[in-house]
């Protein structure tokens, strides 16, 4: 509500104040022209609260890296980057609200966040009949294709179509024998539509899908009938909770002895809440993993400013998404010369980046970002190498427009 | 003798498996006080609720006026002129008194209607001032309800019920819990009502029963055992080996 | 379909049901002796598994938290009881429910801030890890477990009501209240005690089920719809219906599952409300209690 | 529960009868500020949107005296047959608007059909039930509603009524576009509190068998109020999918029911003012909290217990109350 910045640690009681003050003055004064050289607003709308507040509060540490590193640099020609941190309570009406204020009257000059595809979709409307530019950092489908298509807004998080491709090709071998668990809701149908398209392409063969109601704590009832499957890998295409209780009761049925566990995402705050056991020989895609130091000069200084700024801590996933998304558009804006949208959009249209992992860069016709799979395999307990050390690198898989959807298949021009 | 008001014709009442009334049979002519005595848990009340419509009788068949009562919604009992008052007392307690009566007189005139003003409809006050002004009540009207005497709140049951300008009035228990100075003003306003409708009640307060009524119904273990006058009912042997039997004071 | 793979849903679905009826006894107990819909059940649920988490790594056995956790909350619940919902009764039916909704989300919260908002692993104690072959198919026998533990904790349950004197006086008080007065029982002990029971079921489903679920302190959200359908359809303060009701919503669930996987949350939101249009009361509900 | 202004007006309470007398002017008048008061328009326009929720929910609980948790479906299904109209059948906002709320009273004529037939606490879990199985049908009709996802797709940015056009993206504008709606919609609630039907409702929740008694249809007059409740709640919601151009499906959850409960209760139910107030309270409560901390419910939460505790009565009725005492 207030213009006051929320830290990781919330805003002290003068903060709200002054933000209260600085609320009434601009209330006040609305129509009162901003002058050149005042500092450049990203408004940050992220779950604090509810199940993904552990991602959350990662995004919001990397994004304020990202921030501080170009602030470090002297800002974005000569002007400082704030970052205004608003909770979206992982609720869509609540997400569109807070945008709507940050537009109106914090008059943010971008927007970057949302950790769901109905929060992100909810922001991308906002943004998109307003033109103000949205960096979003959440899987989906959807949101790249033409229905939801804004030219305001660019795609830094993966969708589900590539993260399942490069996860099958890891995976899948000709005449592999796959059956879906499927959570029953938009996420879940673009994740098994991406499997099955890997799948008859490696010449794997199907041999079963459930549908389970979305958000279920019970998947017992699921189990009788995707063991008499019989399957090679078992693909749980879900996310966040349904995940990691799926994946729980499916090694509780002993599941495991007898197929391969696939997930499309492998979350390293939820492989932390439901411990190694169960992991154990999980494989899954992920956007990040701080263990790509050893192979990549960027993921090692980002890891190395993450631990410098949080107590040697290492970025996660959904983390790094913060930072890769913050920092790439404050490139642009960099490149721009300023904060105004039409050169930024060229500027993130042509940008090519590497900050994190590997080369990136946005597609034109879609905005969404071009970047390497990573493919992962949960670790046991007896080889961790640290408290952090979850996951082995199974594959990356390099950026590449093959694993996309093509612009035309999207409903969109090339 | 007229056309009875009321007739009433072997009606009974089940719940589950046991029996709270059978067979009963009776008629009320217009215009009298009948009385319904008994034991406790002689089936009175069920015989009041199913007069009033709230309980549907299991059995038998109710006449009022001649038309068949069966299949009737409680709610329309009103309409048709009989109203009643409670054993508990029953009134819109956070209400103003005015707006007790007022509410009630209501029904009559106007139940769906969400256009006009309700301020408008002032023939419904002077209804309710009459109720009131009937039972004694005229100097209380702005009171709320809930902070009346016990005495009075009874007596703005009566009005609730009077409004309605019934032909058939049912009291259940009038007097229950007031003391002499009270019962004595509530027998007052009984009489006063005989005159011009019938009623019928349920008490405990024999000398006061035997005073006012023309008749009594001796209910016993769901059952009508006995019917006459004040005079035969006193001497009816049944009704002294029930009531000395019982040796719970009643009689 | 093979008989075998049925026989197995079927299985899956009395083990699913085994949880619901511990959470829906409690909210049923609660409501037919006091008339109080706890809407902090769920949560108390919830609580009851951290608690039995926390007890499990204080002294490293799975077996303390089952056997410390639920009294410890059972406690609680007497204490929120006393301090909370006493001086309610006299009030609407509606206040103890609405102030149980905002203590289910004070409770969320604070566990939220004692234990962080991510969920914590609560792996299966060794003992009582695998799977076991019933014949039909493998099944956990953790699960094999829990519907043991049920199924004996009914019958204590079921002793207690049938056989002694506190059972008795809450069988009359749920059938009518007014009758504890004229005995003479001292009431408030009775509910606080009733309130206590039907915490502690609950707290004891909540360690029950954490080994199978994990734990996270949105899971008693979903578990108390679920806990509202069985008893609404079971009748909200019959025993018998809690039982009986879990059972059927389980069946009907892991059914669903075998048909129409993706319905098998929505059938139970229509089965209720089919029950509910047919016999509003509940199947073994008094219609005078609705 | 509280009493009604209107039951007091033969009362020696001046200031409230002065109020109520002009209960309508003064709401407006104080929505017309609100904007000026609260942080931001959106939060203004979030505060209208639910403050009318809670003024129809109000009628059914504060004036009829049926606690229903299912108010969540008619909210709903007013944003989301407005949504569905503008976005895939390019229907003029005005004509959505309308379909919305007929739709939500339709549904409310349903639901209040199949639960009044129910009491006490059934009547609560039944439109739980009822309105928890519309969010499942809602999630499962993802082709319609966008399911998880949610609705999305009809953004108004510009109304045009004839020959005037609005710049509805203006937040400003937007705001008191909406409130004129708002306006409307708390004079007809005020028309039907002052209406013999409101006598009606309130001898129905004061005393259901006194009413029955004096030969009032307390089942139909509570469909009635059932269904007219259900109205405002869904034009609050056909407001709210103008407002913010998307349908979250957690509109439709039983917890959107009870925040419509807390609001209502807050402000204080079964008054006037009361619902606008919980809304402002709630809103601006849960909007300043959370800035501080994200553990925000912790004290939502406590405040509400203590509300039900020690002001039953909520704000507005407590600080009328207090008034007239002193």
């Amino acid at each position: 509500m207030m213009s006051s910045k929320q830290g990781k640690s919330g805003a002290s009681r003068r903060d709200v104040l002054a933000g209260l003050s600085a609320g009434t003055a601009l209330l006040a004064m609305p129509w009162v022209a901003r002058a050149q050289g005042e500092t450049i607003r990203i408004g940050f709308p992220t779950p604090l609260t509810g199940p993904f507040a552990a991602e959350a509060k990662d995004q919001v540490k990397s994004a304020e890296l990202a921030v501080k590193l170009v602030n470090d640099k002297g800002g974005i020609a000569g002007r400082k980057v704030e970052l205004l941190v608003r909770d979206d309570k992982l609720n869509a009406g609540e997400a569109a609200t807070r945008t709507l204020e940050l537009i109106e009257k914090d008059k943010v000059h971008a927007v970057v966040g949302a950790l769901s595809s109905a929060v992100q979709l909810a922001v991308n409307e906002v943004t998109r009949a307003r033109g103000v530019i949205y960096v979003s950092i959440s899987q989906s489908d959807t949101i790249n294709e033409v229905k939801d298509f804004s030219r305001f807004t660019f795609h830094e998080a993966l969708n589900p179509h590539m993260t399942t491709a490069a996860v099958a090709k890891h995976t899948f071998k000709q005449g592999t024998k796959v059956a879906y668990l499927v959570a029953d809701y938009a996420y879940g149908h673009e994740m098994l539509r991406g499997f099955k398209r890997a799948e008859a392409a490696l010449g794997a063969t199907g041999v079963g899908e459930i549908l389970h109601p979305f958000g279920a704590a019970d998947y017992s009832t699921f189990m009788p009938r995707l063991r008499s499957m019989r399957p090679d890998i078992l693909c749980i295409c879900n996310f966040g909770r349904d995940q990691a209780n799926a994946i729980k009761q499916a090694v509780d049925f002993g599941m495991k002895q007898q197929m391969q566990i696939v997930v499309p995402v492998l979350l390293h705050n939820q492989r932390l809440a439901i411990g190694p056991e169960a992991f154990e020989g999980v494989i899954g895609g992920a956007n990040y993993y701080w263990g790509l130091e050893e192979a990549i000069p960027s993921a090692k200084a980002f890891n190395d400013a993450f631990r410098a700024a949080n107590g040697g801590a290492v970025p996660t996933d959904y983390g790094a998404y913060g930072f890769t998304g913050v920092y790439s558009l404050l490139l642009a804006m960099e490149k721009a010369g300023g904060t105004d949208t039409d050169k930024v959009i060229a500027a993130l249209e042509e940008l090519q980046y590497d900050i994190a992992k590997g080369p990136q860069h946005y597609r034109k016709c879609d905005h969404q970002s071009v970047q390497s799979v990573l493919v992962l395999e949960s670790k046991k307990k007896a080889d961790m190498g640290s408290e952090a050390d979850f996951f082995r690198v199974v594959a990356t898989e390099p950026a590449s427009e093959s694993i996309l959807r093509s612009c035309s298949e999207l409903g969109l021009p090339a | 003798m007229s056309a009875p008001l009321l007739a009433v014709e072997n009606i009974g009442r089940r719940f589950g498996g046991f029996v709270a009334l059978e067979g009963v049979t009776a008629s009320f002519a217009s215009n009298k006080v009948t009385a319904v005595i008994g034991p406790n848990g002689a089936g009175k009340s069920t015989f009041f609720n199913v007069l009033s419509g709230v309980l549907p009788p299991s059995t038998g068949t109710m006449r009022f006026k001649g038309r068949d009562l069966a299949g009737t919604p409680q709610h329309r009992f009103a309409h048709l002129g009989i109203a009643r008052s409670y054993q508990i007392t029953n009134i819109f307690p956070e209400l103003s008194v005015h707006e007790n009566v007022r509410v009630a007189a209501q029904a009559f005139r106007s139940r769906y209607d969400i256009w006009r003003d309700r301020a408008a409809l002032t023939e419904l006050d002077d209804k309710a001032a009459a109720a009131l002004a009937a039972v004694g009540l005229t100097h209380r009207g702005s009171a709320t309800a809930k902070f009346l005497a016990h005495g009075q709140q009874r007596a703005l049951e009566i009005a609730i019920a009077l409004v309605a300008d019934p032909e058939l009035l049912l009291l259940d228990e009038p007097t229950a819990g007031m003391g002499p100075e009270e019962t004595k003003e509530m027998i007052a306003l009984i009489e006063k009502l005989a005159a011009e409708r019938t009623i019928l009640l349920v008490e405990h307060k024999m000398k006061m029963i035997l005073g006012l009524s023309d008749r009594i119904l001796v209910l016993h273990h769901g059952r009508l055992i006995a019917d006459g006058n004040p005079q035969q009912i006193q001497s009816d042997p049944e009704v002294r080996r029930v009531y000395l039997g019982q040796n719970d004071g009643y009689a | 379909m093979d008989a075998e793979l049925i026989a197995m849903q079927l299985f899956s679905g009395v083990a699913l049901g085994a949880i619901l009826i511990m959470v829906a006894l409690g909210l049923s107990i609660i409501f037919g002796m006091l008339g109080v819909v706890n809407f902090a059940h769920g949560a108390l649920f919830m609580v009851g598994a951290y608690a039995g988490l926390w007890v499990a790594s204080l002294t490293g056995s799975f077996w303390w938290g089952l056997l410390v956790a639920p009294v410890a909350i059972g406690l609680f619940g007497m204490a929120i009881e006393r301090v909370l919902i006493r001086p309610l009764y006299r009030r609407s039916v509606d206040d103890p429910l609405l102030l149980t909704f905002g203590l289910g989300y004070v409770l969320v919260e604070a566990v939220r801030i004692a234990f962080g908002s991510d969920g914590i692993p609560f792996p299966t104690p060794p003992e009582l890890a695998g799977v076991a072959d019933l014949g039909i198919g493998f099944f956990p026998i953790y699960r094999l477990f829990v519907v043991g533990v049920v199924a004996a904790v009914l019958i204590l349950v079921w002793l207690c009501l049938e056989k002694t004197r506190f059972g008795l006086i809450v069988r009359a008080g749920a059938r009518d209240p007014l009758i504890m007065r004229v005995l003479g029982v001292d009431i408030a002990g009775v509910w606080l005690l009733v309130f206590g029971l039907g915490v502690g079921l609950t707290a004891l489903g909540g360690v029950l089920a954490a080994p199978m679920r994990n734990v996270n302190p949105e899971m008693g959200s979903l578990v108390l719809a679920e806990a509202f359908v069985v008893t609404v359809i079971g009748g909200m303060g019959s025993l018998v219906g809690a039982v009986v009701a879990g059972l059927l919503v389980g069946v009907a669930i892991s059914m669903t599952a075998l048909f129409a996987p993706e319905m098998a949350t929505i059938v139970m939101f229509a089965l209720m409300a089919l029950v509910l249009l047919v016999r509003p009361q509940g199947l073994f509900g008094k219609p005078g209690r609705a | 529960m509280t009493l009604s202004a209107q039951s007091l007006d033969a009362g020696p309470r001046p200031l409230r009868a002065r109020l109520a007398a002009r209960r309508v002017p003064l709401s407006i008048l104080a929505l017309c500020l609100l904007p000026w008061i609260l942080p931001s328009e959106a939060l203004a326009v979030n505060v209208l949107v639910y403050g009318l929720v809670a003024v129809g929910y109000n009628l059914l609980f504060g004036y009829t005296g049926l606690l229903s948790f299912g108010h969540a479906a008619f909210f709903g299904t007013g944003a989301y047959v407005t949504g569905i109209a503008i976005g895939r059948f390019d229907v003029p906002w005005f004509a959505a608007l309308a379909l919305g709320v007929a739709a939500g009273g339709a549904l409310a004529f349903v639901i209040g059909l199949l639960s009044i037939r129910t009491r006490g606490i059934y009547f609560s879990m039944v439109t739980l039930a009822l309105s928890q199985l519309v969010y499942y049908i809602a999630l499962q009709a993802s082709s319609w509603t966008g399911g998880e996802n949610g609705l999305r797709g009809f953004t108004v940015s510009e109304l045009n009524l004839f020959g005037w056009t609005v710049d509805f993206l203006d937040p400003v504008k937007k705001y008191y576009v909406i409130m004129v709606f708002a306006a409307a919609a708390l004079w007809f609630v005020s028309r039907i509190l002052n209406s013999p039907f409101g006598s009606v409702i309130e001898a129905i929740r004061e005393n259901e068998t006194r009413a029955r008694a004096c030969g009032y249809d307390v089942e139909r007059t509570k469909l009635i109020s059932f269904t007219l409740s259900g109205l405002i709640c869904a034009l609050a919601g056909t407001l709210f999918a103008l407002h913010l151009a998307i349908v979250p499906l957690d509109i439709l959850h039983y917890h959107t029911s009870g925040m419509i409960v807390m609001m209502t209760l807050l402000g204080g139910a079964g008054s006037f003012f009361g619902p606008f107030v919980g809304a402002f309270a709630f809103l601006l409560m849960e909007d300043v909290v959370s800035l501080w901390t994200p553990h925000w419910q912790i004290v939502v939460g406590s405040v509400f217990i203590l509300f039900v505790l020690f002001l039953p009565k909520g704000i507005w009725g407590t600080l009328m109350a207090w008034r007239a005492g002193r």
